[in-house]
C-alpha cells in the first residue's frame, strides 16, 4: 500500500484493477486445471467466480470515481482529502483481496461445504457494498469542503514509514501476508504476518535490538466472518514506538503457539480469547476459560454463536 | 519429621478486600502462601458482545460500567478511538473540559484507592477523609454530568454539557484546598511507621518483569519505568500542559502508593492550568453527522487512566453498529502478576498487595 | 465491706450478699460497655468530622448501643452444619468468663474493692489469659478456616505479649513490694508510677493493646484479611458475649492502667476534696479514650511485625526495665 | 459437713469430672478443654487452703500450657479420623481393664486410709512473700539450677525451630 505513495492516482487505480483481474484469472485457471471431474461443483464455482471478478471490476472502477471525484472537489493535499485517499486506497485493497480470497475458498472446493461458500460469498458482497457506500460518504465530505485547489501534491509519507520498512525488512519480506501503515489509527504501522512465522516473528519483534518491542499492550482478536484474525498492539518502551502484529487463522483449525514464553502478560488475553472466540494456544501453561463457566457451549464472540440454553 | 497440613483457601468471591467478587484459591501451609490462582468472571457481563449489537452512541453507558471509578476516562477512550476512526476533529473547548472531568476522575479515583487500601491494612480513618474530598469532586462532575457515578458525559466529537456558570472558579477553589488535604494524608499516613512496615519491599518486581507482564499505570511506574500513554503517546490536549510523571525505585507497594500520591498532585496541577486557559467561548461538539457511520477500518487507541493504560480497539465495516470492539482493560492485565508476586507472602502482605494493585472488578472482567 | 463478708461465718445470706453484689457489678460493667461502644462511635466519629450516630435517643444517639444489643439478641443464633456444636456453644461462655473474673480484684475507690488479693496483679494476669482458650476453641469450632486463623493468630499473639506484660509490671511491684492492687495504688500517694516507670507504662500499654486485640493489634479479627477471624461464623448473642468479653477487658485493662500507673483514686496535687472514684472515673475514661484514639489512628500491624515486636523488642525492653528497677531500688530506697 | 466441705467435694468431684473426661473423650479439643477443668478446679483448691499464689501460678501457667496444647492439636493431628467408627473392644480387655482399676482403688485406699492427716493450722499472711524467702534462702541452689534447665530448654527450642526454617529453605 505504501509505494502507492509516489504514485499517481491514475496509476494506482489501473494497477488495482489489473491486479483484481489478474487475480481473479489465475485462480480460474488454477481450478480448471485442478477439478474437472467434479462438474457440477466445478459450475458453481465458474459462476462464482466469474461473480467475484465482475465485482472486483465493478468495485474498482467505483473506488476510482470516487477518487477522481474527490480529486475534483479538492484536489490540495489537504488532510481530508488525504484521508479520503488513504481510505479509499485501503478499501480497495482490503476489497481486492476479500475477493480474492474468495475465490481461493472457491477453489478449493473439494473440502469446503457448498453452505460455506456462500456464506463467505455474502459476507464479501456485503463488505463491498459497505465499503462503497462509505466511500460515496467520504466523496460527498471531500465535496463539501469549498477549496478549489486543482494543483495536484504527492502525498506526505507517513512519519512511521521508516519504522514499517525496518519491521518489514528484520522480519524478512517473505513471512509478511501484508503490511501497510493504519491511517485510521493514528499510523501506526500495520503488519500481518503468515500463520506458520507467527512465534518466531514475535520472538523476533521483542528482541531485536533495533525494534525491542518490550510491552504487550493489546491482545485480542476478532471473527472476520471466514477467518479469525488475532490483533496485537505492541509498544516498545526504549524506542517509543508501537506496532499492530496480525494474523489471520482459518476457522476451523483455530490455533496458534501461545505468547506467554515472550511476554508473560500474554497468559490472561489468551486465555481470555480462548474463552470467547474459542482460539486455542499451544503451549499455554493453562489454556482454560478465563471468564465463562467451564460447561459453557460455544464461543460467544464468533459471529455465528447461538446461546446454548436459550431460556436463560 | 514433623509436617502441617497444607490448607486450602478461598478468598473470596466474597471478601472484604478483594474490592469486589474477586476470587483467589490460596493455598497456604500456616500462615504462609505457596500458591495463588486468581479466579475472575463473577462480573463478566459481555460488554463487547453487547457492543456489537449497539449504535456506536449507545455503547458510551457501557464504558462507564467497566471501570466505575474513573467513569470519564472509560468515556474518552471509546469517544477517542470512533472519533480516530472517523477523523472528526473535537473543539478546543470540548477538549478542555475533557481533560479537566478525566483528571478530576482521575483524583477521585485515587481517592479511593488510597482510602480503601488503608481500609485493607485496618486504619479507618483514611477511608472517610478520603471519601469527604472525593464527594466534593463527585459534586463538580454532577454539576456537569448529571450524574454521580457513571457520567456517559463525552460524545463522539464533543461533550454533552457545557460548564455551568461558575464552575471553573469552583474548581479553581477546590485546588489550594486539594493540595492542603493531600499535605494532610501524608502527614496522618506517609510517615506513619506501622504503615511503613506493612507496605515497604513488598510485592516487589523489576521495569522488565512490569513490562513483560503488561503491567501499567503505577504498577509499571512504581518500578522506575516512565511510561505514561499521556507523555509518551499524547493524546487530546495533554501536550499542552506542565507535568511531571512521577516515577518509584523500588516497584514495592510503597512506591506504588507514592507514585499515586504524586499522581493526585500532577492531576491537580494539569487541571490548575487547563483552568487558567479554558476558553470562554467555543462549541463542546464538533461537527458530527446525525448518524454516526465510520468509514470501513480498524483502530486502536490508548489512554492513560487511574488504573493504567486503557485502550479501545474499533473495527468497522462502515455501518451504523461496529463490527468489534476491544477494550484493553488495565486492570485485567495489571491484575496477571499477582499470583507471582504472592508466593512465599502471609495473608496480611495478600491485602497489602493486592490492594496497591487497584484493580476494579468490574474492569477486570469486562 | 467485701473484708467483713470474707472473714464473716459461713451463711446463706453470704451467698445471697454475694450475687448480689456480683449482680450489681455486672450491671455496672454492662452499662459502661453499653456506653463504651457508643462513646467509641461517637469519639471515632469526631476523629473522622461526621456526626457518628445520631437517630436514636436523640442528637447523641443516646440509645443507640440498647438498640444494637436488641437487634442483636432478637437475631437468630445459627450454628453451622459442620460446627463442633458442643465447643461452638461453650466457647463465647470461656471467653466471657475471666472476663468477668478479673473484676473482682480492682479497687474502685478506696472502700470498693470486691476482694483484696494479696496476689491481685498476678491474679488478673492470669485469669485473663484464660479467655483466649475459648477464643482458640470458638476458631476450631466454627470449622471455617478463617476462624482458625483467627484462633491460631490469638494464640500466638496471647503467648507472645503476656511474657512483656508480666516483665513490665514487675518493675510496679518491685517498687512496690507487694502485688497488692491497694497497696500498689497506697504506694503512689506522692507519685504516679507512670513517672516512676515510664518505660514499664509504654511496654505495659502496647501489651495491653495487644491483649485486648484491638486495633492496631486487632489481627484476631482482622476484618480485611480474616473477614472476622474466630467469630466470623458466630451470629446474635453468641456473637455478642464475644463482644461483651472484649468490652469487659477493655474497662478491666484501664482499670488496671489506672491502678497501676495512674495513681488509681488517688487525687491529684491538693483537689483532695474531690472523692476517690470520680478521680479514678476521670483516670479510667482517660486510658480508655487513649484505646479508642490509637485504635483509629493506625493502620494494623502485621502478624510477623507483631511477634518481632513482642519479642525483639518489648521482651528486652521489659527485662532491662526490671533489671534497672531492681538497681535502682536496691541503691537508693534501701 | 461444714460449708468448706460443701465447697471442696463440688471442686473435687469437678476436678475428677474433668480428668475422665479427658480420657473418654474423642477430639483433641474437647480433651483439652476437659484439662482446663481439672486444672481450674484445682487452682480452686489452692484457694481453700488459701494458697493464692499457688492457685494463680497454676492459672497463669496452665491457661498458656493449654493454648499451646490446643494449638499443636490442631495443627498435628488428622481431624478426619476423630470421626472413625468406634474400635470394638473385647469384652476380656474390658474386664482386665476393670480389674486393674479396681485393685489400684482398693490398694491406695488401704494405703491412705491409716495416714492421720494432723490438721495443721493453715499459713495466714503473704504467702508470696514466704514463697520468695524459702525459695531465696534454703532452696537456692536447685531454684537456680531450675532456672538453668529452663534456659537450656528454651534455647534449644529456638535452636530446632530455626533449623526447621533452614531446612525448609532449601
Amino acid at each position: 500500500m505504501t509505494e502507492s505513495n509516489e504514485k499517481s492516482l491514475s496509476e494506482l487505480r489501473r494497477e488495482a484493477v489489473q491486479k483484481a483481474k489478474e487475480e481473479a484469472l489465475r485462480k480460474n485457471q488454477e481450478q480448471q486445471s485442478e477439478s474437472k471431474t467434479e462438474l457440477s461443483k466445478e459450475d458453481k464455482l465458474v459462476e462464482e467466480k466469474k461473480r467475484a471478478v465482475a465485482e472486483a471490476k465493478a468495485k474498482a472502477v467505483a473506488e476510482a470515481k470516487a477518487k477522481a471525484a474527490a480529486k475534483a472537489s479538492s484536489g490540495d493535499a489537504n488532510s481530508d482529502d488525504e484521508k479520503a485517499k488513504a481510505i479509499a486506497e485501503a478499501k480497495a485493497k482490503a476489497v481486492a483481496e476479500a475477493k480474492a480470497k474468495a475465490a481461493t475458498k472457491a477453489s478449493s472446493g473439494d473440502t469446503n461445504t457448498d453452505d460455506e461458500k456462500a456464506k463467505a460469498i455474502a459476507a464479501a458482497k456485503a463488505k463491498a457494498v459497505a465499503v462503497a457506500k462509505a466511500k460515496a460518504e467520504a466523496a460527498a465530505k471531500a465535496k463539501e469542503i469549498p477549496e478549489v485547489k486543482t494543483e495536484e501534491k504527492p502525498e506526505v509519507p507517513s512519519v512511521n514509514k521508516p519504522l514499517l520498512d525496518k519491521i518489514v525488512s528484520i522480519l524478512g519480506k517473505e513471512y509478511i501476508k501484508e503490511s501497510y501503515i493504519n491511517k485510521q489509527s493514528k499510523e501506526v504501522p500495520t503488519i500481518i504476518i503468515k500463520e506458520d512465522a507467527y512465534e518466531s516473528s514475535a520472538k523476533l519483534l521483542k528482541e531485536n535490538e533495533e525494534l525491542s518491542f518490550d510491552y504487550l499492550s493489546n491482545l485480542h482478536a476478532t471473527d472476520l466472518g471466514n477467518e479469525l484474525e488475532v490483533y496485537s498492539f505492541l509498544y516498545s518502551s526504549k524506542k517509543n514506538h508501537s506496532v499492530v502484529f496480525k494474523v489471520i487463522l482459518d476457522r476451523d483449525k483455530a490455533s496458534l503457539p501461545s505468547l506467554t514464553n515472550i511476554w508473560e502478560g500474554a497468559n490472561w488475553p489468551e486465555r481470555e480469547i480462548y474463552d470467547l472466540l474459542g482460539i486455542t494456544f499451544i503451549n499455554h501453561p493453562n489454556m482454560t476459560r478465563m471468564f465463562l463457566p467451564e460447561t459453557w457451549v460455544g464461543y460467544p464472540l464468533r459471529k455465528d454463536y447461538e446461546q446454548f440454553d436459550l431460556e436463560v | 519429621m514433623i509436617r502441617t497440613e497444607e490448607m486450602l483457601l478461598n478468598v473470596g468471591p466474597q471478601h472484604p478486600s478483594t474490592h469486589g467478587v474477586f476470587r483467589l484459591v490460596v493455598k497456604m501451609d500456616g500462615e504462609r502462601i505457596i500458591e495463588a490462582t486468581p479466579v475472575v468472571g463473577y462480573l463478566h457481563r459481555g460488554t463487547e458482545k453487547i457492543a456489537e449489537d449497539l449504535l456506536y452512541t449507545q455503547i458510551i453507558p457501557y464504558t462507564d460500567r467497566m471501570d466505575y471509578l474513573s467513569a470519564m476516562t472509560n468515556n474518552y477512550v471509546y469517544c477517542h478511538a470512533v472519533e480516530t476512526l472517523m477523523g472528526l476533529e473535537v473543539p478546543e473547548k470540548a477538549e478542555f473540559l475533557r481533560v479537566i472531568s478525566m483528571e478530576l476522575n482521575r483524583i477521585a479515583s485515587h481517592l479511593v484507592w488510597w482510602g480503601t487500601n488503608l481500609l485493607d491494612l485496618g486504619a479507618f480513618t483514611p477511608f472517610l477523609y478520603a471519601f469527604r474530598e472525593r464527594e466534593m469532586i463527585l459534586n463538580f462532575l454532577n454539576e456537569l454530568s448529571g450524574s454521580r457515578l457513571n457520567y456517559s458525559y463525552m460524545r463522539i466529537g464533543g461533550v454533552k454539557w457545557d460548564a455551568p456558570p461558575g464552575w471553573i472558579e469552583k474548581v479553581q477553589d477546590f485546588i489550594p484546598y486539594m493540595r492542603k488535604q493531600l499535605a494532610g494524608y501524608h502527614d496522618f499516613v506517609t510517615g506513619n511507621e506501622i504503615f511503613l512496615n506493612r507496605v515497604q519491599g513488598i510485592g516487589k518486581y523489576t521495569a522488565e518483569d512490569a513490562f513483560n507482564f503488561s503491567l501499567s499505570g503505577a504498577n509499571l511506574r512504581c518500578t522506575g519505568a516512565s511510561y505514561d500513554v499521556r507523555k509518551d503517546d499524547p493524546y487530546s490536549i495533554y501536550n499542552r500542559f506542565e507535568f511531571k510523571i512521577p516515577v518509584g525505585e523500588n516497584g514495592d507497594a510503597f512506591d506504588r502508593y507514592m507514585v499515586r500520591m504524586k499522581e493526585i498532585e500532577e492531576s491537580i496541577n494539569i487541571i490548575e492550568q487547563a483552568c487558567e486557559q479554558f476558553p470562554k467561548e467555543g462549541s463542546i461538539l464538533g461537527k458530527v453527522p446525525k448518524v454516526i457511520k465510520p468509514p470501513a477500518g480498524e483502530t486502536f487507541v490508548r489512554i492513560e487512566s487511574p488504573r493504567g493504560e486503557i485502550g479501545c480497539y474499533i473495527k468497522s465495516e462502515g455501518k451504523t453498529k461496529p463490527y468489534r470492539v476491544k477494550f484493553r482493560r488495565p486492570s485485567f492485565h495489571n491484575l496477571q502478576i499477582l499470583p507471582k508476586l504472592l508466593v512465599g507472602e502471609s495473608m496480611s502482605n495478600l491485602v497489602a498487595i493486592l490492594g496497591g494493585i487497584d484493580i476494579v472488578l468490574g474492569e477486570v472482567d469486562g | 465491706m467485701m473484708n467483713e463478708i470474707m472473714t464473716s461465718q459461713p451463711s446463706w445470706l453470704n451467698v445471697l450478699k454475694f450475687t448480689g453484689l456480683g449482680v450489681a457489678l455486672i450491671l455496672v460493667v454492662i452499662l459502661f460497655v453499653t456506653y463504651a461502644i457508643l462513646a467509641e462511635r461517637k469519639v471515632m466519629a469526631f476523629m473522622q468530622m461526621r456526626p457518628g450516630p445520631n437517630r436514636i435517643g436523640g442528637k447523641l444517639g443516646i440509645l443507640q448501643t440498647l438498640a444494637d444489643v436488641l437487634k442483636l439478641l432478637l437475631k437468630e443464633n445459627i450454628t453451622p452444619k459442620s460446627a463442633d456444636k458442643l465447643l461452638f456453644l461453650v466457647a463465647p461462655v470461656i471467653a466471657f468468663a475471666p472476663a468477668f473474673m478479673v473484676m473482682a480484684v480492682i479497687p474502685f475507690s478506696e472502700n470498693v474493692t470486691f476482694a483484696n488479693l494479696n496476689v491481685g496483679v498476678l491474679y488478673y494476669v492470669g485469669i485473663s489469659g484464660l479467655s483466649i482458650i475459648g477464643i482458640v476453641a470458638a476458631g476450631w469450632a466454627s470449622n471455617n478456616k478463617y476462624s482458625l486463623l483467627g484462633g491460631m493468630r490469638a494464640a500466638a499473639q496471647m503467648i507472645s505479649y503476656e511474657i512483656p506484660l508480666v516483665l513490665s509490671l514487675l518493675g510496679v511491684i518491685l517498687l512496690t513490694g507487694s502485688m497488692n492492687l491497694n497497696d500498689i495504688i497506697k504506694a503512689q500517694d506522692n507519685v504516679w508510677y507512670i513517672f516512676t516507670q515510664p518505660i514499664a507504662f509504654v511496654i505495659f500499654f502496647i501489651a495491653a493493646i495487644a491483649e485486648l486485640n484491638r486495633g492496631p493489634f486487632d489481627l484476631v479479627e482482622a476484618e480485611s484479611e480474616l473477614v472476622g477471624g474466630f467469630s466470623t461464623e458466630y451470629t446474635g448473642f453468641r456473637w455478642a458475649i464475644f463482644m461483651l468479653a472484649e468490652y469487659f477487658y477493655l474497662f478491666a485493662m484501664s482499670s488496671l492502667i489506672t491502678v497501676l500507673f495512674l495513681g488509681g483514686w488517688q487525687p491529684v496535687m491538693f483537689l483532695g476534696f474531690i472523692p476517690g472514684s470520680v478521680w479514678f472515673a476521670l483516670k479510667f475514661l482517660f486510658v480508655v479514650f487513649l484505646f479508642l484514639w490509637i485504635r483509629f489512628t493506625f493502620p494494623r500491624i502485621r502478624a510477623d511485625q507483631l511477634m518481632e515486636l513482642g519479642w525483639k523488642v518489648l521482651l528486652p525492653l521489659a527485662l532491662a526495665n526490671v533489671f534497672i528497677t531492681a538497681i535502682i531500688k536496691e541503691i537508693f530506697f534501701r | 459437713m461444714s460449708s468448706s466441705g460443701i465447697v471442696f467435694s463440688i471442686i473435687a468431684i469437678c476436678a475428677i469430672l474433668g480428668g475422665l473426661m479427658m480420657i473418654t473423650l474423642k477430639k483433641v479439643m474437647h480433651m483439652t478443654v476437659a484439662m482446663i477443668l481439672t486444672y481450674f478446679s484445682i487452682a480452686a483448691l489452692y484457694v481453700l487452703l488459701t494458697a493464692e499464689f499457688v492457685a494463680v501460678a497454676q492459672v497463669l501457667v496452665y491457661s498458656g500450657g493449654i493454648t499451646i496444647l490446643m494449638v499443636f492439636g490442631i495443627m498435628l493431628t488428622y481431624h478426619k479420623a476423630e470421626n472413625r467408627d468406634e474400635e470394638k473392644v473385647s469384652s476380656f480387655r474390658k474386664l482386665i481393664t476393670f480389674l486393674s482399676v479396681a485393685t489400684l482403688g482398693i490398694v491406695s485406699y488401704f494405703l491412705v486410709a491409716p495416714v492421720d492427716f494432723v490438721a495443721e493450722e493453715i499459713f495466714v499472711g503473704d504467702h508470696t512473700k514466704a514463697i520468695g524467702e524459702i525459695l531465696y534462702t534454703n532452696y537456692i541452689i536447685p531454684f537456680e539450677l531450675v532456672s538453668i534447665l529452663l534456659l537450656v530448654a528454651l534455647i534449644g527450642a529456638v535452636l530446632l525451630a530455626k533449623k526447621d526454617k533452614e531446612e525448609a529453605n532449601e
